[in-house]
C-alpha cells in the first residue's frame, strides 16, 4: 500500500474513503473534510475515526455527563475534576488522592485473561500518569448465571487476569463485587478501579506546553495490539474481523508495566516532565492529539521513529495499535539526558518522536512525508455530539405496576432454610474463591479488603491517615427505576465508607449500558445519570471522573442499567476505623434505620425470578444524617455493618461468619425483617453500657434504631431458628468451590 | 545491625521487608539488582515480589543479577540471607538451597492467612520463636509448592533443615507441608510465607511474622 | 513407546512477555545467538498403544478446545517417537 | 527458515498439576484417548541463517543455565525445519 500523504490528498480530492468500515456516519465524514479543506489522508482517517468512536468521544453521552459539572457541588477537596486522565481530590496532610474507575467489557468477553488483565493495566496506567504512585485497586464484575456455559468460560479466566496483572504489579486489591444475572451472557462486565497518592505538587497534567519541548514515547514497543479495537470492539459491530494478522487482542505484560511505574515514579520525583498521557484507547492517536490538544495545539510527530515489535505495521495501524504499557511524556530539552538515564536505570525502551512547535496544528511525518496535519482540538475534544432520542421503555410501567408476590418464611424451620438459601446464593455466596487470587497484603498498607464493607488503605505510616473506597451498584433498583437506582447506589457506596468511620469525599462511576442508539436505553442511561448527578449535588459529593460503556447487549436485550459507583472517603486515623464484624460475645446488636416491606428489586424476590414492583426512594438527607451518626458512633462501636443486597439475612450471616462468633436475633416479623432490603440500614455492635450514647446519637440524627439481639454462641439463632455456625458456613462458602471448581 | 532487602526488577514486598526489618529493631539498607556492592551490610533479605515477571520459572532470571554472586559468595561465609517467597525461588534458582517451587497444586494464586509451625528455631532467621511454635501469618503466591527428589527430601527431613510446615490442609501441594527450609550451616533460609506482612495487627493477621527479623539480632550477637 | 505431542505457540502477531524476557535475559548471559525467543506450551500426552489415526483426530479436536486458546494461539499436534 | 527449539519438560518423578488437570478435564469433555497428560515448555529460538553446530552448543548450554531448571526439569534441543 503506497504512503497517503497530504500533499496526495491535496490532488486527490474525489478518492474513495473507506470511512463506514472504521465506523464513522457520512456527515462526520463530511465533516472531518469540512474541518480540514480537503480529505483527509488515510491517516488522519484513522485518528479521527477512531478518536471519534463512542468510547473515547462520549458523543451519545456527553449532553449528560454534563450534569456532572453543572450540578457539582462547591468542593474545596477537588484539585482536578473530570476531563483530565482522573480526578484529585485533597485528603489533607498534604497528600493528594486520585481514583477511577473504567471498564474493560468486550475485550473481557473476547480474551477473559488478557481482557481483565489488560483492564487493570489501563486503569493503572490512567492512575499513574497524573503523578501518583499507585496504592490499590477494585474490581467489580459481572456475569452471566452462576452455572451458565458462558459463566464457566470467562469468569475463571477473568478472575485469573485481574490477579495476574495486579498482583505483578504489587497493588493489594482491596474490593469489588461479584454479581450474577442473565442479561450479562455474553455480556461480562470488567470494571476495574485504581487509587494513587501523591504530594499536592507533583500533580501531573495532559497538556503539550513550551515550544521546542520533546515529545518521548517511553515503555513497551508497539505492536499491531487491538488496532481497531476502539472502534470495532467497544462498537455495536464487534465480533466482525479486520485484517487476519492483526490481532483483535491487547496482551498485557505486566512485569513491563510494573517498571513502566517505578521509572515514570522516579521521573516525576525529579520533575523531569512538563505534561504526560498514557496510551490507552486509540493508543498515539488519542495521546499526541490530547496532549496538543491540551497545550497549545502545536507538535511535531516523526511516526518512523515509533519503536515498533512489528516491522510490518503501516503508519495507519502505528497510530490506532492499543499495545499496552507505553506513556508518552513531554519533555524541556536541558532534562532529556537525565529522563533516557532514568530509562535506562530500568531498561525500559525510550525514543523521542517529535518536539512541540509554536503553531497549532498536529503534524505527523513518516520518513519526511506529512501524513497528518489536524488542528488537534478537533480529533480530541471537539468531536461530534449527539442528542440521541430516548424515551421511558413500555417495561418500566408494567414492572412498576406489579406487585412481588414471592413465599415468605413462617416457622422456624422455613426461616432457617431461608437464611441458608440466601446464604449460599451465588451473588450472595462467599467469594473467598475470587479474592483469595488477589494479593490484598502488599505494601503493607491495606487496612481493610473483602470481605469488608469497603477498601482501607494507609497513605502515611507515621499520622496514620487513610482513604476507604466503596464501590456498588444495584442493577435490580435500576431496573426497576433508573434515576432512583444511581442515587440508592451511591448512597450505599457512600454508606460502606461510613461504617468504617470514613467521611465520603468524592465520586467516580463506571456506567455499563446497552446500546444508546435504542431509546429505551438511553433513556435508562439518561435518568441514571441525571440521579447521580441530582444525589451528588444533595450529598455535597462531586463527582471527579468516570467511564461510560455502551454496547453491553446481545442482539436486542440489554444488559440492565449498570451504574457502578465509586465513593472515596478519607479517615483521619485507620488505627481508629470500625471494624465491620464483633470477635467477642455478649456485645449489643442493634439495627439502625428502620425496615419497610422492600422486596422489589431484592435477593429473595430474583431468587424467585421476579424482577418487578416500584424500587425503594432514596432519602439522601436521611442517609447524610446516618453517616454522620456512623461517624460519631465510631468512637464507641465495636462493629458497624451496612445491609444490602440479602437485606438483614445476609448482613447477619456475614457477621457471624466473619470471626466466628455468633449471635441470638429476636425479629418481631421475621419474614420481612430479614428479607426486605430497605436502604439506609446498618447493623452496629455495641457493650451494653454504651446502650444510652447510641441513643442519644439516633435522637441527635434522627434515626430511627432497634435492639436485634446478643452476640456469642456458636449459632446465628434467629427467634426460634437456630442455625449452626458450621451449617451456615458450608453453605455459603461451598457455593464458589462447587461452581469453579 | 545492618540488613540488606534487595530490589530486582519486579520485586515488591522491599519496602515491606524493610519495614519489618526496621521494626524488628535493625537497619534497612536497600540494595538494588545491579549492585556491584553489599554495603557493608550484616545480613541480607531477598524480598517478595514477581522479579522479571516470574517469567520462564520464578527467580530464574534474578539469579543472574550482578548482587546474586555477592550474596552467594557472603552466604557460602556465613552471612544470614532469608529469601522470602520470589526470594526463596530466587534461592532454589541460585542453587542456594535445594529444590524448587513450582506451581500451586490447584494453579490458582493463592492469597490467604495461613498457619505454619516454626520446626526448626536454630536458624538465624527463627531462633526467637519456640520450637513446634504456631504462628499465623499472609501466604501470597502461585507457585508455592516445593518440589525436590526423594533423596534430597530425606536429607532436609534427615539433618531437620525444614524449618516451617503449614499446619492443616496443604495450601499448594508442598512436599511433606514444607513451607521453608535452611542450607545446612543455618544461615540459609528460604520461606514461601510472608512475615514481613504480619508485623502489625492492623495491616496483617497478626504480629507474629515480626520473631524472623529480631531473630537476626541474636544471630549476631552470638 | 510412542507419544502423541501437541505443541501451543502465540500467534506470531501476539505479545509473548514471557519469550522477551528470556530473549533480553540471554544475552545478559553472554549468550549472542538469539534472534528472537517465543515461549510456548508442550503438551505430551500418552496413549494406549500406537497412536490410531481417529485418536490424533481426537487429539486435534482437544487442542482446539481446550489445550490451546484459538483467539491468541496456533497449535500443531504430531506423533514423537 | 529453520529455528532451534528447546523443550522443557518436568521430570517424570516431579508432580505436574496442570498436565494432571488437562488429563482429568479431557474426560469430562468426552475424550477418552489421555493415559497421561504432561504439560512443558517449548522455546522457538530464531537465529540468523541456518542454525550452526557452535550456536546448538551455545543453546545447549542456555538451556541447561537458564530455560530449564535441572532440580525439576529435563530438556531437549533440537533444529526444525
Ligand atoms: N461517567 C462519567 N462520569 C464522569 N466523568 C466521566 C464519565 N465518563 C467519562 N468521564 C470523563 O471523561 C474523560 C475522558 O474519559 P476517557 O476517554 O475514558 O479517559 P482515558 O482515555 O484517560 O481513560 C475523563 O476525564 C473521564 O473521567
Ligand atoms: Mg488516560
Amino acid at each position: 500500500m503506497s504512503l497517503d500523504t497530504v500533499s496526495i490528498a491535496q490532488s486527490t480530492p474525489d478518492n474513495v474513503q473507506p470511512f463506514a468500515e472504521l465506523g464513522l456516519k457520512p456527515d462526520e465524514y463530511a465533516r472531518i473534510k469540512e474541518i480540514l479543506g480537503r480529505r483527509p489522508t488515510s491517516s488522519e482517517l484513522a485518528m479521527y475515526s477512531v478518536m471519534w468512536s463512542e468510547h473515547c468521544s462520549y458523543k451519545s453521552s456527553k449532553v449528560h455527563l454534563k450534569q456532572f459539572g453543572d450540578k457539582a457541588p462547591k468542593s474545596d477537596a477537588l484539585l482536578v475534576g473530570i476531563g483530565e486522565n482522573a480526578g484529585v481530590v485533597d485528603v489533607g496532610q498534604g497528600y493528594a488522592v486520585t481514583f477511577k474507575i473504567e471498564s474493560h467489557n468486550h475485550p473481557s468477553f473476547i480474551e477473559p485473561y488478557q481482557g481483565a488483565a489488560t483492564g487493570v493495566g489501563g486503569i493503572v496506567r490512567d492512575i499513574l500518569t497524573m503523578g501518583a504512585r499507585p496504592i490499590a485497586v477494585m474490581n467489580p464484575l459481572r456475569f452471566g448465571p452462576a452455572d451458565a456455559a458462558d459463566t464457566r468460560r470467562v469468569l475463571p479466566g477473568i478472575v485469573a487476569g485481574v490477579g495476574g496483572y495486579g498482583n505483578c504489579l504489587g497493588l493489594p486489591n482491596i474490593g469489588g463485587e461479584v454479581v450474577f444475572d442473565e442479561t450479562y451472557i455474553g455480556n461480562p462486565l470488567v470494571n476495574a478501579l485504581c487509587v494513587g497518592v501523591m504530594k499536592h505538587g507533583d500533580i501531573k497534567l495532559a497538556k503539550a506546553a513550551g515550544a521546542g519541548n520533546l515529545v518521548v514515547l517511553y515503555g513497551a514497543k508497539t505492536g499491531g495490539d487491538g488496532i481497531g479495537g476502539v472502534s470495532v470492539l467497544a462498537s455495536e459491530t464487534f465480533g466482525s474481523g479486520g485484517s487476519t494478522k492483526r490481532p483483535s487482542v491487547q496482551v498485557g505484560d505486566p512485569f513491563v508495566e510494573k517498571v513502566l511505574i517505578e521509572c515514570s515514579l522516579e521521573i516525576f520525583a525529579e520533575d523531569l516532565v512538563v505534561g504526560i498521557q498514557d496510551l490507552g484507547g486509540a493508543g498515539l492517536s488519542c495521546a499526541t492529539s490530547e496532549l496538543a490538544s491540551g497545550g497549545s495545539g502545536g507538535m511535531q510527530v516523526a511516526l518512523d521513529k515509533v519503536p515498533l515489535r512489528d516491522p510490518s505495521l503501516s503508519p495507519e495501524e502505528i497510530l490506532m495499535s492499543e499495545s499496552q504499557e507505553r506513556m508518552c511524556a513531554i519533555v524541556e530539552p536541558s532534562k532529556i539526558g537525565r529522563f533516557l538515564e532514568i530509562c535506562k536505570k530500568w531498561d525500559v525502551t525510550v525514543t523521542v518522536i517529535g518536539e512541540v512547535t509554536d503553531g497549532d496544528r498536529l503534524e505527523i511525518t513518516w520518513n519526511g512525508e506529512v501524513i497528518v496535519n489536524v488542528p488537534p482540538r478537533t480529533v480530541a475534544h471537539e468531536g461530534p455530539v449527539y442528542n440521541r432520542p430516548m424515551a421511558q421503555p413500555a417495561y418500566i410501567d408494567e414492572v412498576n405496576s406489579q406487585k412481588v408476590n414471592v413465599p415468605m418464611p413462617n416457622s422456624a424451620a422455613e426461616i432457617k432454610a431461608a437464611v441458608l438459601k440466601l446464604a449460599g446464593a451465588p451473588n450472595l455466596a462467599d467469594k473467598s474463591w475470587v479474592t483469595a487470587q488477589y494479593d490484598k497484603y502488599v505494601q503493607g498498607n491495606t487496612i481493610q479488603a473483602q470481605p469488608d464493607d469497603s477498601g482501607m488503605v494507609r497513605l502515611d505510616e507515621t499520622t496514620n491517615l487513610g482513604v476507604a473506597i466503596s464501590t456498588d451498584a444495584n442493577a435490580n433498583w435500576s431496573y426497576l427505576n433508573p434515576y432512583q437506582g444511581a442515587k440508592l447506589a451511591l448512597a450505599e457506596a457512600a454508606r460502606n465508607i461510613a461504617t468504617a468511620g470514613a467521611r465520603p469525599l468524592a465520586v467516580t462511576n463506571c456506567l455499563n449500558f446497552g446500546s444508546p442508539e435504542d431509546p429505551g436505553v438511553m433513556w435508562q442511561f439518561a435518568e441514571s445519570v441525571r440521579g447521580l448527578a441530582d444525589g451528588c449535588l444533595e450529598m455535597g459529593l462531586p463527582v471527579t471522573g468516570g467511564n461510560v460503556s455502551f454496547y453491553n447487549q446481545t442482539g436486542s436485550v440489554a444488559i440492565l442499567p449498570t451504574p457502578v459507583i465509586g465513593v472515596l472517603g478519607v479517615i483521619q486515623d485507620v488505627r481508629t476505623r470500625t471494624p465491620m464484624s464483633f470477635t467477642s460475645a455478649g456485645l449489643e446488636l442493634y439495627l439502625l434505620g428502620q425496615t419497610q416491606e422492600d422486596l422489589a428489586g431484592s435477593e429473595w424476590a430474583f431468587l424467585h425470578g421476579q424482577r418487578v414492583g416500584q424500587s425503594p426512594t432514596a432519602d439522601l438527607a436521611r442517609e447524610m444524617r446516618l453517616i454522620e451518626l456512623l461517624l460519631e458512633g465510631n468512637a464507641f462501636f465495636n462493629a458497624a455493618h451496612d445491609l444490602s443486597q440479602g437485606g438483614l439475612s445476609a448482613g447477619l450471616t456475614e457477621m457471624v461468619l466473619r470471626h466466628n462468633v455468633g449471635a441470638v436475633i429476636s425479629l418481631s416479623n421475621p419474614a420481612v425483617d430479614l428479607l426486605s432490603e430497605t436502604p439506609g440500614r446498618v447493623i452496629v455492635a455495641i457493650e451494653s453500657n454504651k446502650t444510652s450514647q447510641l441513643q442519644a446519637l439516633a435522637t441527635k440524627y434522627s434515626i430511627e434504631i432497634s435492639k436485634l439481639g446478643t452476640t456469642g454462641g456458636d449459632s446465628l439463632t434467629i427467634n426460634e431458628s437456630i442455625i449452626s455456625l458450621s451449617e451456615l458456613r458450608e453453605v455459603h462458602t461451598s457455593t464458589f468451590p462447587r461452581l469453579f471448581g | 545491625m545492618r540488613v540488606g532487602v534487595i530490589t530486582f526488577p519486579g520485586t515488591l514486598d522491599d519496602r515491606d521487608a524493610a519495614r519489618a526489618v526496621v521494626a524488628g529493631g535493625s537497619e534497612a539498607v536497600s540494595l538494588w539488582h545491579a549492585d556491584a556492592d553489599l554495603k557493608n551490610v550484616d545480613a541480607v533479605i531477598l524480598p517478595g515480589g514477581f522479579s522479571y515477571g516470574d517469567y520462564l520459572r520464578c527467580g530464574a532470571i534474578s539469579r543472574f543479577a550482578p548482587v546474586m554472586s555477592l550474596v552467594i559468595e557472603a552466604a557460602g561465609k556465613g552471612m544470614p540471607v532469608l529469601g522470602i517467597c520470589n526470594g526463596f525461588q530466587v534461592l532454589c534458582e541460585s542453587h542456594l538451597l535445594p529444590g524448587a517451587l513450582t506451581r500451586n497444586s490447584d494453579l490458582h494464586f493463592l492469597c490467604r492467612d495461613q498457619e505454619i509451625e516454626i520446626v526448626n528455631n536454630t536458624t538465624a532467621w527463627t531462633s526467637s520463636y519456640k520450637s513446634g511454635e504456631k504462628i499465623v501469618i499472609p501466604l501470597k503466591n502461585g507457585e508455592g509448592s516445593f518440589q525436590c527428589d526423594d533423596n534430597t527430601l530425606a536429607q532436609l527431613e534427615g539433618e531437620g533443615r525444614v524449618i516451617a510446615r503449614y499446619v492443616g490442609q496443604n495450601p499448594n501441594g508442598s512436599r511433606n507441608l514444607i513451607a521453608g527450609i535452611t542450607n545446612a550451616r543455618g544461615n540459609v533460609v528460604g520461606l514461601m510465607p510472608h512475615p514481613e506482612h504480619a508485623i502489625n495487627e492492623l495491616t496483617g493477621p497478626s504480629a507474629q511474622g515480626l520473631g524472623f527479623f529480631t531473630s537476626i539480632l541474636n544471630a549476631m550477637v552470638k | 513407546m510412542a507419544k502423541i505431542v501437541v505443541d501451543v505457540m502465540l500467534k506470531p502477531e501476539i505479545l509473548d512477555p514471557q519469550g522477551n524476557a528470556v530473549a533480553s535475559a540471554l544475552p545478559r548471559l553472554g549468550f549472542s545467538f538469539a534472534k528472537s525467543v517465543r515461549q510456548g506450551k508442550r503438551f505430551e500426552i500418552e496413549v494406549e498403544g500406537e497412536p490410531t489415526a481417529d485418536q490424533l483426530a481426537q487429539v486435534e479436536k482437544a487442542a482446539e478446545v481446550l489445550l490451546s486458546n484459538p483467539v491468541i494461539e496456533n497449535f500443531v499436534v504430531r506423533v514423537e517417537k
